[in-house]
């Protein structure tokens, strides 16, 4: 009984009836894709986007160039280096490159930063003409979304 | 013999033909279709990644692992931090556990979607690929909500997890529940009954129980053999005693037997994410590690039941804060390893099928 | 003979039973993190596997483990005794749910500490990680051996230590005699070194491939 | 007369003629859209939409990049018929066309138009012949190439384009016994009178001749010859440019033609459904010629809806559905219309 059912089904095509009808209703389904220089998907709040630096509310940088960032990277991003101001309780960093081109984006830099201030950014579009234009240098650190992307190393080009 | 008459022919698979699954070589050698001889080449993925971890610390580590198994970094990471946590001592929250688990039995579930996917299209069922693809998308969105990253997601710690699961998570992951299911439903549909798909994976790719347990198949493709082996309940690790799930077993050991464990498998483990959620303990997510964690000299061996089989990390300490040698045991490695034995005497189109069946990742075999 | 306690039967028993068998090649042993470390003789490996696979049910080789001791020897970097490969340090406490109760607890043994004394640090070790199914247990065997020493080939014994020792061969250049297909299996044929030996420089040689 | 009848015997012909190699390339050109888009809907994507309307236009931006590429010819290559092979394709092809009626013949004045170049009491065998001497090009295409992928799409293509031919030709014979005449405008004819698309009258027929239409044209899931998971790309993985743009658009003219012919044969041509009825006389008002198309374009649908859903037939269990299902089946088919046929 079962050999005849199954060959029943075989002769009249179930399962490729069964196929089509479920690929006939994705027809008419949801279309996920993106269009997406139009559209960007919404990015998440821990999105890691490209690394910059904060400032407090006062305006004063939050970096002490403590190294911790640097000491944990694991591919040997950052370059940093710090003095203390006359006058000032802590560290100010005098040079800070970040190497995009060997980031791994872990996140382990803004794990371990003592005073927040390395973050990533939502900046996601990171494409520059050239290696050499993915070093980031200390007052490009600071910059954000568009201004971040369009000054993709603007420190190499002056 | 008829045979001398037939010229053997070598062709060359890979590494840049579409279905070897990155940069697999395959040398095969083929009399008409019939394939007589396939010597799996390896290496062109090969980063020293073994080397490079002697040169890191335990916590670095955890970020490279995630660039092994590249369609299910968080098992890479599980079975790299319970390695590290075994030697070095460490306890992890309970909390922590269960997180893990349901990371964990997430990235199964994605990593199952994408191979189905793979399997599929290497078998000629392309639209099977974007299903899988769409469905694992929700899991990825996931993962990018909670620790930013979609591939190499860097989602574990040592001693636990970076972020505590938040109620945005929570949603998406009970909202993934609902969603998978229609998902394989729909996937099973354009498959299972399949005459193609019958003819193409039925009674191919076989491999006795016995050479299977000879030659180190760990996963679904064994437990496709017959055996119940399963790591989550043979030596539990993060709590899994503390779920209730059972291990789908077949025994015809072929291509279509693979399939339908890990079909099954995708519903198992969503049945433990859905009871992980339901009885997730309050209390710290994370255990207190110090930043550089010195680890007195020892050596350990701890295994997990990844994606792909038995994923194993053998670290041996020297009392500094990096390992004197870390040795993955990757499954993919070891299951390839049957490839030759799978595909003799079958067709060559089914070469394609076997390779997808056994589901394999360079990132992990080359490592 | 023994460091810890093994707190799991069968793996006690297949311990007891191999300390008969092969009082001469088991050279000292150590259980920690519900795993037994056994270190037997280099020429006696094939027989010992033979009897753990056929014998004592392991029948599953899970991975075969190559390792550089270079740092560890005398002549390496000072204060890493040779006694610390053992798993002594480190004997991590399992979380209460999961050890297995003891059913048949070992004693830890004094004797045969002499034979471990007496033999002199080697250059290299290979561990066997193997597996008992479906009683879930591990035993891990190692041989060490010194440099341009050849091993035998586990693979008439365990058929899944066949690529994993053309990699040991590949990134340490340790001979494996007897093995059916002995090559590089990652790099290329004509690399010249050993990667994963401890004095190969983590960027490369200069003029390699 | 005669200077006007002269313009007709002249220009008719002319026009007609650029006709019969335009409609083919419109269809192709819309035939590559509709892949597209349907394959990208049905797996929940949008397909091309940026060039035109729709992404209309994207199948020509397609053949433009094709024909600013380099043309590649291995060096080991047997030039001559790496160069043949593709045009012996497209042409064969495009030949077939000729024989194929785009509606009915219709008078202006008194010159009877006849939509199509040649006529001929044999037009059906023809068209056949020509279009299974694309199979030349596909295996000069493979050994010319000296390369083993080619090689062994090359084989599988001619295994199976011989092995399908003789269902197509059983039940082709089915239609040829109803209609009594190989003529493809009497088909349809014979269709009108009967009062009923043959297709339905012989389901089976029509059955075993599409799947096999669809095995003839190397089309999914029967590929194997260019089955890019195992061949790369088959009988024209050397090829590139617009060599490759030759074989590519052969292939789909072959869908439009096998279609044109599932639609002459089984469903009336450009006949409005129920031709006999009364009721349905109102469909009439719809010129043949769009009938005609609306048909074509539902076939060339459903090629691209099984393409989207079934895996890839395994080549002995394409020879093997062949010669134990479809040849015996077309036969008793054949045998029980002949029987009813002199019963009724």
């Amino acid at each position: 009984m079962n050999k005849v059912r199954r060959f029943l089904r075989a002769f009249f095509l179930v399962d490729i009836v069964q196929g089509l009808s479920i690929t006939l209703r994705h027809y008419f389904g949801r279309k996920v894709t993106v269009q997406y220089p139009e559209v960007v998907k919404s990015l998440p709040p821990r999105f890691k986007g490209m690394l910059r630096l904060f400032r407090d509310e006062a305006g004063e940088p939050l970096c002490i160039a403590c190294k911790a960032c640097q000491r944990i990277c694991p591919s040997h991003c950052f370059d940093i280096e710090g003095v203390r101001p006359e006058g000032s309780k802590v560290m100010r960093p005098t040079k800070f490159d970040w190497k995009l081109d060997r980031c791994t984006f872990c996140g382990l830099c803004v794990e371990v930063c003592p005073t927040d201030a390395i973050r990533f950014s939502e900046t996601f579009r990171m494409s520059a003409l050239g290696k050499d234009k993915l070093h980031f240098h200390l007052p490009d650190m600071y910059l954000r979304g568009e201004e971040l992307q369009s000054h993709l190393c603007s420190g190499c080009l002056k | 013999m008829a045979s001398k008459a037939f010229k053997e022919i070598d062709l060359n698979m890979g590494p840049q033909h579409p279905s070897t699954h990155g940069v697999l070589r395959l040398k095969v050698s083929i009399d008409n279709e019939v394939v007589l001889h396939v010597e799996p080449v390896l290496g062109y993925l090969h980063r020293g990644m073994e080397k490079l971890w002697e040169s890191q610390t335990y916590h670095q580590i955890i970020p490279l692992t995630d660039r092994l198994d590249y369609l299910a970094s968080l098992s890479n990471n599980l079975g790299y931090c319970l390695t590290v946590e075994k030697l070095a001592g460490i306890e992890v929250p309970k909390r922590a556990q269960y997180i893990r688990v349901i990371l964990a039995e997430l990235q199964r579930l994605a990593s199952h979607l994408a191979w189905i996917g793979f399997m599929a299209n290497d078998v000629g069922a392309m639209t099977v690929l974007l299903y899988g693809f769409e469905a694992r998308e929700s899991f990825l969105d996931i993962f990018e909500t909670y620790a930013g990253g979609r591939l190499t997601i860097h989602g574990m710690r040592l001693g636990g997890v970076p972020f505590d699961l938040d109620e945005t998570v929570i949603g998406m992951i009970r909202k993934v529940l609902e969603t998978t299911p229609k998902w394989i439903a729909d996937i099973e549909g354009l498959l299972t009954d399949n005459r193609i798909w019958r003819h193409r994976t039925e009674g191919i790719g076989i491999i006795p129980q016995s050479d299977a347990l000879e030659n180190g198949l760990t996963g679904p493709c064994l437990r496709a053999a017959g055996m119940a082996w399963d790591l989550r309940r043979d030596l539990p690790y993060s709590s899994y005693e503390d779920f209730d799930f059972d291990i789908p077993v077949r025994t015809a050991s072929d291509v279509l037997d693979r399939y339908f464990v890990r079909m099954e498998e995708m519903r198992q483990s969503l049945r433990i994410v859905r009871q992980a959620l339901d009885r997730l303990p309050a209390g710290e997510h994370i255990a207190k590690v110090p930043r550089t964690l010195r680890i007195p000299p020892g050596e350990i061996y701890h295994s997990i039941e990844a994606p792909k089989g038995e994923l194993g990390f053998f670290i041996r300490s020297n009392g500094t804060d990096k390992p004197e040698r870390v040795k993955m045991r990757s499954p993919s490695f070891i299951n390839l390893m049957s490839l030759e034995q799978m595909c003799k005497g079958n067709l060559f189109s089914d070469i394609v099928g076997v390779l997808g069946s056994l589901d394999i990742v360079l990132g992990e075999i080359d490592k | 003979m023994l460091d810890g306690q093994i707190d799991v039967a069968p793996v006690a028993q297949a311990f007891e039973r191999l300390r008969d068998r092969f009082p001469e090649s088991v050279l000292d042993a150590s259980y920690a993190g519900r795993e037994l470390a056994v270190r037997v003789r280099r020429e006696d490996i094939i027989p010992v596997l033979r009897f753990l696979k056929h014998e004592a049910g392991f029948n599953s080789l899970t991975d075969v483990v190559g390792i550089d001791n270079l740092k560890s020897l005398p002549t390496g970097r000072a204060g890493d005794a040779p006694a610390s490969r053992g798993a002594a340090g480190a004997a991590p406490s399992l979380p209460a749910g999961r050890t297995v109760e003891a059913t048949a607890a070992l004693p830890v043994s004094q004797k045969g500490e002499t034979t471990a004394a007496s033999e002199p640090p080697k250059r290299f070790s290979i561990l066997y990680q193997l597996y008992r199914f479906p009683e879930a247990c591990r035993i891990r065997i190692s041989v060490d051996l010194a440099e341009a020493e050849p091993v035998d080939s586990v693979v008439p014994v365990y058929r899944a230590a066949d690529w994993a020792e053309r990699e040991i061969f590949d990134m340490f250049g340790i001979d494996f005699t007897g093995h059916p297909d002995l090559r590089r299996i990652y790099l290329p044929d004509e690399f010249e070194g050993f990667p994963l030996r401890k004095d190969f420089p983590l960027e490369g040689k200069t003029g390699g491939v | 007369m005669t200077g006007k009848a002269f313009l007709f015997e002249l220009l008719i012909p002319v026009i007609k003629i650029v006709a019969v190699i335009l409609y083919p390339m419109i269809m192709v050109v819309v035939m590559i859209w509709l892949e597209r888009r349907v394959v990208a809907w049905i797996q929940g994507r949008i397909g091309p939409n940026r060039v035109g309307w729709q992404g209309i236009l994207q199948p020509f931006a397609d053949a433009f990049k094709l024909f600013f590429k380099e043309d590649i010819i291995p060096r080991e290559a047997d030039k001559l018929l790496f160069n043949i092979a593709p045009i012996l394709v497209m042409f064969s092809t495009l030949l077939a066309f000729c024989f194929i009626p785009l509606g009915e013949s219709f008078r202006i004045g008194t010159y009877t138009l006849h939509l199509r170049i040649a006529d001929s009491p044999v037009g059906l065998l023809l068209v056949l012949g020509l279009s299974s001497i694309g199979v030349f090009g596909i295996i000069f295409g493979g050994w010319a190439s000296n390369s083993k992928y080619p090689l062994m799409g090359a084989l599988r293509s001619v295994i199976q384009i011989l092995s399908y031919e003789i269902p197509i030709g059983l039940t082709v014979l089915t239609v040829v016994f109803l209609s009594r005449s190989m003529d493809l405008v009497r088909i349809v004819e014979s269709q009108r009178e009967g009062g009923v698309w043959f297709g339905l009258l012989m389901p089976v027929s029509f059955v075993v001749f599409w799947i096999s239409g669809i095995a003839e044209t190397n089309r999914a899931p029967f590929d194997l010859p260019e089955a890019e998971n195992e061949l790369v790309a088959g009988y024209h993985t050397e090829y590139s440019g617009m060599k490759f743009a030759y074989f590519y658009i052969a292939e789909y003219a072959h869908m439009v033609l096998v279609s044109s012919l599932v639609v002459i044969l089984f469903f009336g041509g450009w006949l409005p459904p129920f031709p006999s009825i009364k009721a349905f006389a109102f469909l009439h008002w719809i010129p043949g010629f769009v009938w005609y198309l609306i048909k074509i374009m539902f076939f060339l649908y459903l090629y691209v809806w099984i393409r989207a859903t079934f895996p890839r037939y395994r080549f002995d269990a394409l020879i093997k559905l062949v010669w134990k299902w479809f040849i015996p089946l077309s036969l008793a088919n054949f045998l029980v219309v002949v029987a009813l046929r002199y019963v009724l």
